[in-house]
């Protein structure tokens, strides 16, 4: 387990690194100069000639790649472009409301998610079934901004909550609603899916056989043995929102890292893309780590080879 | 019925029961008009064929049939004065585990594959038992049973316990409920006789300390003769004759109950005898000791590796199988018996590659230790396996027919009409109708389940078969006729066998040779005549002694003169 | 054959295959029944102020902020949406689940090299593939849709990976083996079955999530570029107006949804269909 | 109390930097911490000493020398010296700054020097005393007063510039009418009124608070609430009308001119386009007022390259007239009747991509098949850079937005030789050597008495520029503001010429 543990580590930074490499050359490949963009409208060759050398970009891609990576062995996502200032002060700055938004979001698509579609999986083929069913597809299919703005309304006309923002926890509440109701469909459809297998399993004929409590069997028998892909899910969204939800951070003002990835990639201020991408590709990788980690842990057929 | 009229009122009393089954070609009656009585504190065996209707009768009293599958269509189920049918769903929970408690007839497939078997048990002694101190509750109940080493079996899953352990779990789990009335579906079958005497001791307890009234259903009519006060005998659905057991054993009304009782084998019926009887009019495959085994086992060992195991911890565990040796010759069998969780299934699994071994292993002259996965081919297609768990060895989402035929077309072998007929001839043979191909596993009884799965094994016709408790769900008579069918290939195709099951009888039967597990290891080995007639190690005498006499007397002069 | 038949007793099921042939014919359709060109910016299909056009009068979904016919563009629009909803997405969902069933399946180097595939290319951010391929390639529809594809089927991979890691542990796969069975019956016949219910979900809810992905790819330069329309790009461009134009949200919103539910109904019968102890059930 | 106000935007502010901030977000926040030589009065193009407190320029237009006030001080407390300017202009130019405002101190000696890395200094720039800066051009430079009143020009203090080793865009120090109180970066910047302010009286509000990160919509919302009091992203077209028609709506709107065009350039470099008359047609072909339409009305039709607030303008140039038959025989007579198929790139946020649309749908009207391309910013100006890449590109959301009111600004990069280069700016490749002789010589007129006829002399340019026809001028947009209801100040103190938001000039009511 704990060699297991080694080895998928570096196996994790491989990955981290090949990541760097491909996205690098794309950001090479990418048809905009950043010298160029630097330098602005009104200057000649020659100063976007020394700007370019400045920024070392007259070299050939892998001395390029080369000094970036070695910076960043030493923890150096290199300095923006256009803002001038460590990549990674500009991204650790954000990381707080980042983490936030992501847990608080995953908290809420889960509990919703389990909650509605254990309901389903329960009462399957009846009224509750379909009315849950259609609400996880109006909010899988519902685009992010309307859904937003709609809660946002909420905010407006009852003013329950702060309209954007961040620092308290009446801010987190409604972005990490709309992540939540957007997301939750996933998680029910699949929970929902999930259980209806486990339901019909002999194990939990015996559960109700001891005459456990509807909550029990379901919750201690029935759920944990549907909860594997949900890990996996939730492995996967870490990920996901770690590299930023763009459009609700937009409308709630969140300063997480989606807004600057999305100010970044419009700029090509390539120093912050690659800081962006490598700090969600290390978020995936873990997320998936730990997934896989856990795996076991839920499922102990499951061997760790 | 009217003999006893005058005593007090049944606790459980079932009434023209019906129970119809939803086929895609429309509705089968499955119970048709069942009715009996269960008295306080008595034990009512429900025995019959396989496929009566057994199982769905108590799954029909917990209130558990399959939704989707099976229905009431009429009758009642009355415990005490409440009609059970009416109930509603948490009117039922009340009723199951501490009035009704039930043990289901397949231990893997019933037990939370990923709760730890302590959680499973201390969460049925907390739900029942004002106990506080549960944990240690649990820890009792698991020696009650007899489990070896409980405070590790605790926290193990149930995949890592051998059948036996398995089932003595599914005992505990109802006994902890402590109920007034105990269902037992066939909760014996993968017991070694000694365990499964200790077992049905703590029943009897039960019964004398709790009152409890015990539904017994069991094929194995030593157990009957040894438990029952009143025996019902089923047969397609129906109860055909239903008695005082100690009437019945004297004088069986029924052709039906008479059949039963006389297929019912009788330890030492072959003494004198070398082989197995005779089955088919096929000249007998000379053996021949000069060709070489079809399995050579040598030097044996399998160890689990702590699957789910801490972070850092590396200890290697103590070997399961350790150091066993012994060959089977080609059209011979060999029976291995033991301990229950002395390694037999592991050894099973492993002779077969099935599981990673130390050691080696030579199945018709390969060895198997250093094959690939695609060179095993032909070294599958002559050695089979029968799982002991057939549930759990069936692909749920695979027609029976497909299941069956599936050897056959992984091979090769056959047009697919020629395999549909081999199918139909196969499911024949072990006693199903030929119509079961196009249903699925769960729509089968235990004991159908069973024999699917050594259909599926003989289809390829191969020289080597494993078959682990393979007829252990069977009733007598179906026994009987599986047997002989296996008999029969050994006769005419030189067929060998390694042969575990816990069934004296049925090994006695079966064997030329006989081995026996007891730790892990190989502790008496001979031909079955040394073994049954003069055995040497106090282990197997015990085994010898514990088998169950199919004789009610026997029982109560033995308790007479105990008490 | 048999399957179909069982669909077709299934109330829901027809359900949903009559809104799915409805929305296929209207897709086809359109040429002839679309009242407008959907290209057509018509002088009186804005207000004086520039306003788009509530539905009612000769525009009967409305116009949007260039002044076309609404409901003209989303009858053509559904040629795009449906390709990208069906193809790419069930694309991504074999993919995800190849790759997946197999690298669950799979033990040692072979295995994990390919999940660990699968973690790069979902590590991979795919906004930054798609803004690449935008500036590279001449963007069109099929390019869209394979990059839909490339980018979804990584999730789908991964769940079927966790599912399969499960599955192979279950006794009746050392069963198969016990019978000689090879990988690619075990996994094809044995373990994928299993997966089925799981490939629904992805299945359907993904047509929803690609249908608006294709608009976020085609924002960003890859997708159908304007003015031709599909059902994601007709909400991308509007969203902002979802207040002062409602009905350009929610028109191809509600159609998104509806085609997405059918091919769910549909779904979700063939699941029961295919579950043998659902057998009988309805 | 209560004269704290706050302003929202969607993008983070990149930098406070003045050697380095270029966008006109960050603009007018530089604008106001930091104080240079020369300025604007609020609201006007009308340039002023500031810093300064008198200059006098040599009749040969070389040298200008500059007086500094007396006892102005950063907010670090020292004194602002001669040598402060010298340093923060050198620093500007000094490529080490990887700064995008160096090309416009051009023309003071020592600059070629500079920029090639063969000096450290600016040798045009002399200090003889600490009250005292002494400019020597080698060129005469008609615009020199308006250079030195761009951010670029802002003094800072050299200690802080290296205290902040590499940072000072976030930590910055100047002495102008506001300092920088705290950045939470990606959530808000707080700034305070300095009170010791050379010109008393200024600013008029205590402070205010730079929200970023939001949504423009929301921001509205916001506002209506009265929790923002300027969105200073103005007001989306989807939400325009709403508030235009709503009651208070006419209070919160400011919606004024500003130096703005919005065009499609032509690439002289790619055919058809090269044929003059191709050019013209497509110029017939667009129905401009539509456009306008689509634009809820915000802007006004273009009829050549200079807005009509920029000096240079031409009232009665007619430009070319919404002409489609006049369009298809000039198509005819350039050989190319049938129409042909082309690329037209826009950028990819509301409403560009709409209005290159209706651009599509007019060409379409005289056979011309326009593919469009909409991408983000940066990949459109890639593509305009790129020789032979682009035909045409409708420059909304990059559009010229003058960087001080000067037309000269709005020749050189984007339609001079010189920019039309690899990776230059002037996307139609217009390279007209006689034109940019021209123009060299109307911006050596530095004499103020000459400014009238330097300024007919450029209006001519450009009229004779669009004789080329290198562009087709759409339309001149207006800005809007949306503000509060208890901001008060002239419209024109929100859509400064020279500096968008004037936060030194607005006030509280
Ligand atoms: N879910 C089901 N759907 C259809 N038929 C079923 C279902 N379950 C059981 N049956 C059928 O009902 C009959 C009775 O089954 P049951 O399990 O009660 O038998 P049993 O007496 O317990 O046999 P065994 O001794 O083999 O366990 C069998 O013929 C079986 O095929
Ligand atoms: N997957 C596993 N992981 C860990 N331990 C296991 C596993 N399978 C079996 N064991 C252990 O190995 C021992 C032998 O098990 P095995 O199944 O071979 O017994 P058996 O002789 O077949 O018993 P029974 O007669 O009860 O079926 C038991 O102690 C059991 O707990
Ligand atoms: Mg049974
Ligand atoms: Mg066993």
């Amino acid at each position: 387990m704990a060699f297991m543990l080694l080895r998928r580590l570096a196996q994790a930074f491989l990955i981290l690194i090949g990541v760097a490499a491909i996205t690098f050359v794309l950001l090479y490949a990418l048809p905009a100069d950043p010298a160029r963009m630097i330098a602005g409208r009104s200057a000649t060759a020659q100063t976007v000639a020394s700007i370019r050398h400045e920024l070392g970009l007259d070299q050939p891609l892998l001395v390029q790649f080369w000094t970036y990576l070695s910076g960043l062995l030493r923890g150096d996502l290199g300095r923006s472009y256009a803002q001038k200032t460590e990549v990674w002060t500009l991204i650790v700055a954000r990381l707080p409301a980042t983490l936030t938004l992501m847990a608080a979001g995953i908290v809420v698509e889960v509990i919703l998610g389990i909650t509605f579609g254990t309901i389903a999986a329960v009462k399957r083929g009846g009224m509750i079934d379909r009315l849950v069913m259609m609400a996880s597809f109006v909010g899988v299919s519902a685009p992010q901004f309307v859904v937003a703005l709609l809660l946002y309304v909420f905010a407006v006309t009852l003013g329950w909550f702060p309209m954007s923002g961040y620092g308290s926890f009446a801010h987190v509440v409604l972005p990490a609603a709309t992540l939540g109701v957007l997301g939750a469909g996933w998680y029910a459809r699949m929970v929902r899916s999930a259980m209806i297998d486990v339901l019909n399993q002999d194990y939990v004929r015996t559960a109700r056989a001891k005459g456990l409590s509807s909550r029990r069997i379901i919750f201690r028998h029935a759920l944990p043995n549907a909860i594997l892909p949900i890990v996996a899910m939730i492995g996967i969204d870490i990920g996901q929102f770690m590299g930023g939800v763009v459009v609700v951070e937009a409308v709630y003002g969140w300063p997480g890292i989606g807004q600057l990835a999305w100010q970044a990639i419009q700029q090509v201020d390539i120093p912050i893309i690659m800081g962006v991408t490598l700090t969600s590709a290390l978020a995936i990788v873990t997320g998936n780590l730990i997934a896989d980690v856990i795996a076991p842990f839920i499922d102990p057929r499951i061997r760790t080879s | 019925m009217t003999e006893e009229s005058g005593r007090e009122k049944p606790v459980l009393r079932v009434e023209k029961l019906c129970v119809d089954a939803r086929t895609p070609e429309g509705l089968k009656r499955v119970l048709d008009d069942v009715s009996f009585d269960l008295r306080a504190g008595d034990t009512l065996c429900l025995a019959g064929e396989s496929g009566s209707g057994k199982s769905v009768t108590s799954l029909s009293i917990m209130g558990l049939l399959p939704k989707a599958s099976l229905r009431i269509t009429s009758g009642n189920i009355i415990l005490g004065d409440r009609e059970l049918t009416r109930l509603s769903n948490s009117q039922m929970r009340d009723i199951r585990g501490g009035e009704i408690a039930m043990i289901f007839q397949e231990p893997m497939t019933s037990l939370n594959p990923v709760m730890s078997i302590g959680a499973q048990l201390i969460e049925a002694i907390r739900e029942h038992q004002q106990a506080d101190n549960s944990e240690t509750v649990a820890r009792q109940m698991l020696d009650a049973v007899h489990i070896a080493d409980p405070v590790l079996r605790l926290k193990q899953y149930p995949h890592e316990l051998s059948g036996g352990m398995r089932q003595r779990v599914m005992i505990a789990m109802a006994l902890s409920c402590r109920p007034k009335v105990l269902i037992a579906d066939e909760p014996t079958t993968a017991l070694d006789v000694t365990v499964q005497a200790q077992i049905l001791n703590l029943m009897r307890e039960l019964k004398g300390e709790f009152g409890t009234s015990i539904v017994m259903i069991t094929h194995d009519m030593g157990v009957v003769a040894e438990m029952a006060d009143r025996v019902a005998i089923m047969q397609n659905g129906r109860i055909v004759e239903q008695r005082n057991s100690l009437d019945l054993f004297a004088s069986p009304s029924e052709p039906y109950t008479r059949r039963l009782l006389a297929a019912v084998p009788r330890l030492g019926a072959f003494a004198g005898t070398d082989g197995p009887p005779r089955i088919s009019k096929a000249p007998l495959q000379q053996k021949q000791r000069e060709t070489a085994p079809i399995l050579n086992v040598r030097d044996l060992s399998v160890s689990y590796g702590r699957g789910s195991g801490m972070l850092f911890r590396r200890q290697v565990p103590p070997a399961t199988v350790r150091e066993i040796s012994f060959e089977i010759m080609p059209g011979e069998t060999m029976g291995l018996v033991g301990e229950s969780g002395s390694g037999k299934s592991t050894t099973g699994k492993a002779v077969l590659g099935l599981i990673p071994f130390s050691g080696s292993v030579e199945i018709d002259g390969y060895d198997i230790s250093r094959l690939s996965q695609p060179e095993m081919r032909p070294v599958r297609r002559s050695a089979q396996m029968i799982f002991q768990d057939p549930y759990a060895s069936l692909d749920p989402r695979m027609s029976v027919g497909r299941a069956i035929a599936e050897p056959m077309t992984i091979h090769g072998i056959g047009t697919p009409a020629e395999r549909r007929d081999r199918v139909a001839d196969l499911l024949r043979r072990v006693g199903l109708t030929p119509d079961a191909a196009t249903r699925y596993p769960h729509e089968f009884s235990g004991g159908q389940r069973q024999r699917i799965c050594i259909a599926r094994a003989l289809a390829l016709e191969p020289k080597l078969i494993v078959a682990d408790e393979s007829v252990a769900a069977l009733d007598v008579s179906v026994r009987a006729q599986v047997l002989d069918l296996m008999l029969e290939l050994q006769e005419t195709m030189g067929l060998a066998y390694l042969f575990i099951s816990h069934d004296m009888a049925v090994i006695e039967r079966m064997s030329h040779k006989v081995a026996v597990m007891h730790g892990g290891r190989i502790v008496e080995a001979g031909t079955r005549r040394e073994i049954f007639e003069s055995p040497r190690e106090d282990y197997t005498k015990a085994l010898m002694k514990a088998v169950p006499i199919p004789d009610p007397t026997f029982y109560r002069s033995l308790r007479r003169s105990a008490g | 054959m048999g399957i179909f038949r069982s669909l077709l007793r299934q109330p829901t099921a027809v359900f949903g295959l009559v809104v799915v042939i409805v929305v296929v014919a209207l897709a086809l359709a359109a040429p002839l029944i679309a009242p407008f060109s959907p290209d057509e910016q018509m002088f009186d299909g804005l207000t004086l102020e520039g306003a788009p056009m509530p539905p009612g009068g000769p525009f009967l979904l409305g116009t949007d902020t260039l002044g076309r016919d609404l409901l003209s563009r989303m009858l053509f629009g559904a040629r795009t949406s449906l390709i990208i909803g069906l193809v790419a997405n069930g694309v991504a969902v074999a993919i995800g689940l190849f790759i997946g069933i197999v690298a669950g399946y799979l033990r040692g180097l072979a295995g994990n090299i390919l999940m660990r595939f699968t973690d790069l290319m979902m590590a991979f951010p795919a906004l930054l593939l798609a803004i690449v391929l935008a500036a590279l390639l001449k963007p069109s529809l099929w390019i869209v849709a394979m990059v839909i594809a490339l980018v979804n089927w990584v999730q789908v991979a991964r769940i079927v990976y966790t599912e399969t890691r499960g599955l192979v542990e279950r006794d009746f796969i050392m069963a198969e083996r016990s019978l000689g069975a090879g990988h690619g019956r075990i996994l094809f016949l044995h373990i994928l079955p299993h997966l089925v219910p799981t490939a629904i979900v992805w299945g359907t809810l993904g047509i929803a999530t690609t249908v608006l992905l294709e608009a976020t790819l085609s924002f960003l330069g890859i997708g159908v570029q304007p003015p031709e329309p599909s059902w994601g790009n007709i909400i991308f461009e509007s969203q902002s107006y979802f207040q002062a134009a409602p009905w350009l949200v929610f028109f191809p919103g509600l159609v998104i949804l509806l085609t997405a539910l059918a091919f769910n109904l549909v779904g979700d019968a063939l699941r029961d269909i295919l579950d043998p102890t659902q057998r009988g059930r309805g | 109390e209560g004269k704290d106000i706050v302003v929202t935007y969607k993008d983070d502010i990149v930098t406070l930097d003045p050697a380095i901030g270029y966008d006109w977000v960050n603009w007018s926040m530089i604008k106001s911490l930091y104080s240079r030589l020369m300025d604007y009065e609020p609201g006007t193009a009308k340039l002023g000493p500031s810093l300064a407190e008198s200059f006098e320029v040599a009749p040969d237009g070389l040298t200008y020398t500059f007086k500094l006030r007396k006892g102005v001080k950063f907010s670090s407390g020292r004194d602002v010296v001669a040598s402060d300017v010298k340093y923060s202009i050198e620093r500007a130019v000094d490529p080490k700054t990887q700064g995008p405002g160096a090309g416009f101190f051009g023309a003071i000696n020592g600059y070629e020097d500079l920029t090639g890395g063969k000096a450290t200094g600016l040798s045009g720039i002399e200090t003889p005393d600490a009250g005292t800066v002494v400019f020597k051009l080698s060129r005469p430079d008609a615009t020199f007063l308006h250079v030195l009143a761009i951010n670029f020009a802002s003094v800072v203090p050299k200690e802080a510039v290296e205290a902040a080793s590499g940072d000072f865009g976030k930590h910055p120090v100047g002495s102008g009418t506001f300092t920088l109180k705290d950045w939470v970066i990606g959530q808000k910047l707080v700034f305070e009124k300095n009170p010791n302010y050379y010109v008393k009286g200024t600013p008029k509000i205590d402070g205010f608070t730079v929200e970023v990160g939001q949504e423009p919509l929301v921001a509205l919302l916001r506002l209506q609430k009265g929790e923002v009091d300027i969105a200073g992203d103005g007001i989306p077209p989807a939400k325009f009308l709403e508030i235009k028609n709503s009651k208070d709506g006419a209070q919160m709107i400011v919606d004024g001119e500003q130096l703005h065009t919005g065009y499609v350039t032509l690439n002289t470099k790619v055919k058809p386009f090269d044929n003059l008359k191709v050019r013209q047609a497509v110029n017939h072909a667009i129905n401009k007022e539509r456009i306008v339409r689509i634009l809820n009305g915000r802007a006004t039709p273009a009829k050549e390259v200079l807005p009509p607030l920029m000096p240079g303008y031409d009232k009665d140039y007619a430009g070319y007239a919404y002409d489609v038959a006049k369009a298809k025989s000039l198509l005819a007579e350039a050989g190319v009747g049938s129409g042909f198929e082309t690329v037209l790139y826009a950028t990819n946020t509301d409403p560009q991509p709409r209005i290159a649309q209706a651009i599509q749908q007019d060409l379409a009207a005289i056979g011309i098949k326009a593919e469009i391309r909409a991408l983000a910013q940066g990949n459109v100006i890639a593509a305009g850079g790129t020789e032979g890449e682009a035909p045409m590109i409708w420059s909304g959301g990059m559009a010229w937005i003058a960087d001080f009111p000067d037309p000269s600004n709005f020749y050189g990069p984007i339609l001079g030789c010189a920019g039309a280069v690899q990776g230059g700016w002037n996307w139609s490749w217009y390279c007209n050597a006689e034109l940019d002789k021209r123009a060299t010589a109307a911006d050596s007129m530095s004499d103020p008495a000459k400014s009238a006829e330097r300024v007919e002399t450029w209006k001519k340019i450009f009229t004779d520029a669009m004789a080329d026809a290198p562009w087709i001028p759409v339309t001149n947009e207006r800005r809007v503001v949306a503000k509060s209801l208890r901001m008060g100040g002239e419209d024109n103190v929100y859509i400064d010429p020279t500096r968008v938001i004037n936060y030194d000039a607005i006030f509280v009511k």
